[in-house]
């Protein structure tokens, strides 16, 4: 059905979009999703000092490929961000789009690992570092699947001119999905 | 006040007692002044008796005294309360005196195990005294327990020690009670274990000198034949225990 | 909900009511949803205290109770009064409802977020319910759902039931982030030019509050249930010991948002007593900014406290120390506020209507449940009082006033402007005495009963021949008794809220003579509030103003 | 809020954050626990601010905001020294830890 959007998702008492607000709190109901799950796992991992036998199974040529390309896409959506202050939105739609196959990318290297790694027999149930591996790169890999969508959903709103501040609203939940991967990745493929 | 609820037969009961005891009076003291000044303005200020409301916005500091004094006071009771709830605490729970005997105290869905050391007071050894769903003490021996559970969560709890420890699944948690009245008494498992958790009840039997020594040795006769089985009922135990 | 259809064609009453985007539409779907669940809640309670009054006899209405069912019962209870009833009454039917009112907008600043946000709870709801049908029945583990109880289908016996359980919260802890995140941005962003920060009235303030304290305290429980859904599915043993896991380590992550959310239902419960308090007594609240300051300093102290809850549950007895002082603090703020709330009836001119009667009741009860909490919260005390009938006795005097009497306060304070009438006074009143005192016969002698030993969660005291004495008994039966009495007395209210549809006398903008924004359009609000937004002028609370002929001045009056 | 950060700064802190991802993955190499520790986790760090303060312009962005989500990572450490004295210790006061059996 047709929706008019309300006069008060135009207000801005804070001097912050409300769109951009939003953002912020959904990115700090995420902190301590992935905190509490992070805190769960270090706890277990510096009680079980053997579980480093088992993280050096994890392959660190994949985790660093992934680590590049969530970085570049950081890169490509910032820079999309940039192009959208530039009221240029065909660039901006192909920066997107650059950011978007950087996502693509990081989930075709993550299924050829755990392909990998579950071929040979390290799977959920082997021991608990397998299972906080497998819960929290899962969890991760799902909000990089959410964020594509919704990032191909806005850039067909960007070509046509429309919604332009979205770029960068999904633009910080991007960083922030980088920024977790980035404690990800010393805490499951480096500490050993 | 709490002995005339339910009598004390451990000798940190009264420790418990007394801070429940400064409880109700500190608590109970506010309570009683908040809510008659509470009613006493309902009455006074009631519509038909004050028809005009007076306008006082409570952020000078000479209207916020009255909420101010109160409060320092209550941190005053805090404090107070504080000091004797750690204080029951840390006997009961952190600082344990010597034992004179030890019993070992198994959980699981639905019944207690208990393991007393027997004669030679080693727990381990040939002649330990196993029981399920009654525990046999001395009475005026102080006791150290190490609490264990074999399935989940239970909580061995005698409303009579005022004692209440729950029993985790790959932990071992030492506390310790004194007995000081002799009798039987209730053992409850105070923690959600299942669907008997409800009947998951045991006793308690607190004997004399002379009883005590009694019932050992009904239990301890014809050890030689017993030895062997016992042993590998213990082993098996022990090794419940540590799974 | 289909009392107000009153529309022509199918497909408008669709939009209108099922599908709507409509802030106050939404409210009311949390609101008879929460009514719903609230009488499942009711009934679980009717037959275990049925059981315990007369154990193994057949409990009208359900059969023989077996211990299985019990645990299932109490459990679901609890979930279902706390996740289902106290959260969307308090959070999502008041703080949609009034929010967007209150500050002076047309609606959520995401309506259609706001219908997702519903449309997942009442899924959550959905799968509560099934999980009474499943094969093996529903979760009995309590509602804290302790771990390897609750993760191990051989120990539960509930393998199906314990599954939906986690399913259905996890769910209902999504709906309410999505919420909290379109509360705390209507107020933040959307709010009538002119509203300061200490133009805002305090239960706006209180649900952002509360809803900010969900949003931060839920986040490690959701990570802890997804832990928890892998261990029942796959047996991965996060929570195992043999497998290097710890069941101590769901407790702390349980807690950890378990004691904020008791402030997160009792925040909104405290607002609505404010504007009630103040409206009909005719006074301004009490130092505004001390009630603002001191709830954030409870908020933020309701983080460090979580773990008096586990004093003998196996944590190192060391940290019972440090959470006692923690938790013995937190009666300062609480204090503080109690105080306060006194303090505006100073000098007042109070109305004893049926409103106010619930907000005064609110003030009365909470002030026990405050002192009794004491008890729990010194370690000392607690080694003897924990997981007693004191502890379910204390936190109903805490609960009962949260989610029952203040949500009956609010609903008997804001249906006028909801539909228009006003309610019954007669049938209010009725509603009220009834209700108040039979809950204090019910929970008095839990009291007792838990002094004397009497463990929660037990089908049948017989087994522990120190709780099946007679006089103990009788205790019971009183209090199973006087709970019967308790939801008698709920059908003058059902009669009232429906007939007063019909036939309550027309309530007009502003029957209660009130300040805030959501009195200055009609009643009930049109789609879209206002006619035009208002500006605001002055604080929420400007009663009896000296040299004012009126005694009022609603916030939106140019000087 | 318009940001006027050119995409040079951007493309030169991109290189910043590639250069340290190469150092966090060579400083194992070393083997030394307390330089891995560092590089692993020290420029983790320093990696999540610089994304944070440039592409998501903290930098610019209002003070709460800042302060919001720095108190929800204050709240997670609490969450663990709550939980470290139970969780993480093989055993403590009158308790300790018997299925350490864990492969």
């Amino acid at each position: 059905m047709s929706f008019a959007q309300p006069m008060a998702t135009r207000r801005s008492s804070t001097g912050i979009s409300t769109g951009k607000l939003a953002v912020w709190w959904v990115i700090v109901s995420e902190i301590v999703i992935f905190g509490g799950l992070l805190v769960s796992y270090i706890l277990y991992r510096l009680y079980h000092d053997q579980w480093s036998s088992e993280a050096a199974h994890t392959s660190l040529i994949a985790g660093s490929i992934n680590t590049f390309i969530l970085l570049t896409s950081s890169l490509f959506v910032v820079l999309s961000h940039r192009a959208i202050e530039d009221k240029d939105p065909q660039k901006a739609f192909k920066y997107l789009w650059y950011t978007i196959f950087g996502g693509l990318g990081f989930l075709v290297v993550k299924s050829i690992e755990w392909t990998g790694e579950i071929t040979h027999g390290f799977v959920m149930t082997k021991s608990l570092f397998w299972a906080f591996y497998y819960t929290a790169a899962g969890l991760h890999a799902l909000h990089v699947i959410a964020g594509i969508i919704i990032m191909a959903i806005i850039s067909f709103d960007i070509k046509k001119n429309k919604n332009l501040q979205r770029v960068e609203y999904i633009g910080n939940y991007w960083h922030f999905v980088d920024i977790v991967w980035i404690f990800l990745f010393p805490l499951l493929y480096i500490a050993k | 006040m709490m002995e005339l609820i339910i009598e004390q037969a451990s000798s940190f009961a009264s420790d418990i007692d007394f801070i429940i005891l400064v409880i109700v009076i500190l608590g109970g003291f506010w309570l009683f002044v908040a809510e008659f000044v509470f009613f006493y303005f309902l009455y006074k200020y009631r519509r038909s008796n004050n028809p005009k409301a007076a306008y006082i916005t409570g952020e000078k500091h000479s209207e916020k005294k009255w909420i101010h004094w109160p409060h320092y006071m209550v941190i005053a009771c805090d404090i107070f309360i504080i000091f004797f709830a750690i204080k029951a605490w840390y006997n009961v729970k952190q600082d344990l005196p010597p034992a004179d005997d030890t019993v070992r105290i198994v959980g699981q869905q639905w019944a207690w195990t208990f393991v007393h050391s027997g004669p030679d007071k080693q727990l381990g050894t040939f002649d330990d005294i196993t029981t399920v769903d009654e525990l046999h003490l001395k009475k005026g021996l102080v006791y150290h327990f190490k609490l264990e559970s074999k399935d989940v969560l239970h909580s061995f709890s005698v409303p009579v020690f005022r004692l209440k420890q729950d029993a985790v699944p790959g932990r071992v948690i030492t506390g310790w009670f004194k007995p000081t009245k002799s009798g039987t008494f209730d053992v409850q498992c105070a923690e959600m274990c299942g669907i008997g958790h409800g009947a998951m009840a045991a006793k308690v039997h607190i004997h004399t000198d002379s009883d005590y020594t009694y019932w050992e040795n009904k239990q301890t006769k014809g050890h030689a034949q017993k030895k062997l089985n016992q042993q590998t009922a213990n082993l098996a135990n022990n090794k419940s225990g540590d799974l | 909900m289909t009392s107000s259809a009153s529309t022509h064609s199918e497909q408008s009453f669709w939009q209108k009511y099922i599908f709507s985007t409509d802030h106050k539409v939404i409210a009311l779907q949390y609101f008879f949803t929460g009514v719903m669940m609230a009488v499942v809640g009711a009934f679980l309670v009717y037959v275990f205290r049925m059981q315990l009054a007369f154990p193994g006899k057949e409990v009208l209405g359900f059969g023989v109770v077996s211990s299985g069912e019990y645990n299932a019962l109490v459990t679901n209870h609890g979930t279902i009064m706390i996740f289902w009833v106290a959260m969307p009454m308090l959070i999502a039917t008041f703080g949609n409802y009034l929010i967007p009112l209150m500050v002076g907008c047309d609606d959520m600043v995401f309506p259609r977020l706001n219908r997702l946000s519903f449309q997942i709870f009442f899924l959550s709801a959905l799968v509560m319910l099934a999980s009474f049908f499943v094969p093996g029945g529903a979760f009995g583990g309590a509602w804290t759902a302790y771990p390897p109880l609750s993760t191990d289908p051989n120990y539960s016996l509930t393998p199906a039931g314990s599954t939906f359980w986690v399913l259905a919260v996890a769910l209902e802890f999504v709906a309410f982030l999505i919420g909290g995140i379109n509360f705390i941005t209507t107020a933040m962003n959307s709010r009538a030019p002119g509203m300061k920060m200490f133009d805002i009235p305090i239960i706006v303030w209180m649900i952002v509050i509360a809803s900010i304290l969900f949003m931060a305290s839920v986040g490690p429980l959701i990570a802890g249930a997804v832990m928890l859904l892998f261990d029942q599915l796959l047996g991965v043993g996060f929570y195992d010991p043999s497998k290097g896991g710890d069941p101590i380590l769901w407790q702390h992550l349980f807690w950890f948002f378990g004691h904020p959310e008791v402030y997160v239902v009792l925040l909104p419960a405290l607002g609505i007593v404010a504007e009630i308090l103040t409206v009909f007594s005719r006074k301004k609240l009490f130092g505004y900014k001390t009630v603002l300051y001191t709830t954030i300093a409870t908020g933020v102290l309701s983080f460090f406290v979580w773990a008096h809850h586990q004093f003998v549950a196996g944590i190192d007895p060391r940290m019972a120390n440090v959470f006692t002082v923690t938790t013995i603090l937190i009666s300062i703020p609480i204090a503080e506020l109690c105080f306060v709330y006194i303090a505006t009836l100073y000098k007042g001119s109070i109305e004893f209507t049926t409103p106010m009667l619930f907000a005064l009741a609110f003030m009365a009860e909470f002030l026990i449940g405050g002192v009794t909490g004491i008890f729990l919260g010194s370690s000392g005390s607690d080694i003897y009082f924990h997981d007693t009938s004191f502890v379910v006795a204390h936190f109903h005097y805490t609960f009962f006033p949260i989610s029952i009497i203040a949500v009956f306060a609010g609903v008997y304070y804001w249906y006028p402007k909801m539909f228009g009438r006003k309610m019954s006074e007669t049938l209010g009143k009725i509603h009220f005495w009834g209700t108040i005192i039979s809950f204090n016969l019910i929970m008095i002698p839990l009291f007792y009963l838990g002094a004397a030993g009497q463990h929660r969660r037990v089908y049948n005291y017989e087994h522990f021949s120190e709780l099946s004495k007679p006089y103990l008994q009788d205790l019971r039966v009183f209090a199973t008794v006087s709970m019967i009495v308790m939801l008698v007395f709920q059908v003058p209210f059902f009669y009232n809220f429906i007939m007063s549809l019909f036939r309550g006398e027309k309530a007009g903008k502003n029957p209660w003579k009130a300040n805030t924004l959501e009195w200055t359009t009609v009643s009930p609000p049109p789609h879209g509030n206002f006619a035009e937004f208002p500006k605001v002028y002055r604080p929420p609370y400007e009663y009896s103003v000296p040299g004012r002929k009126l005694d009022y001045w609603p916030q939106n009056e140019k000087a | 809020m318009s940001v006027n950060t050119t995409s040079q700064h951007y493309v030169k802190i991109w290189g910043l954050l590639l250069f340290l991802l190469v150092v966090s993955i060579c400083g194992p190499l070393l083997g030394i626990k307390v330089v891995t520790l560092i590089t692993a986790f020290g420029i983790a760090i320093v990696k999540a601010w610089l994304v944070a303060a440039n592409f998501m312009h903290l930098n610019i962005e209002k003070k709460y905001i800042v302060y919001l989500l720095l108190s929800m990572i204050i709240l997670m450490v609490l969450l663990f020294f709550g939980a470290a004295p139970d969780v993480m210790k093989p055993g403590g006061n009158n308790w300790e830890r018997v299925s350490t059996t864990v492969k």
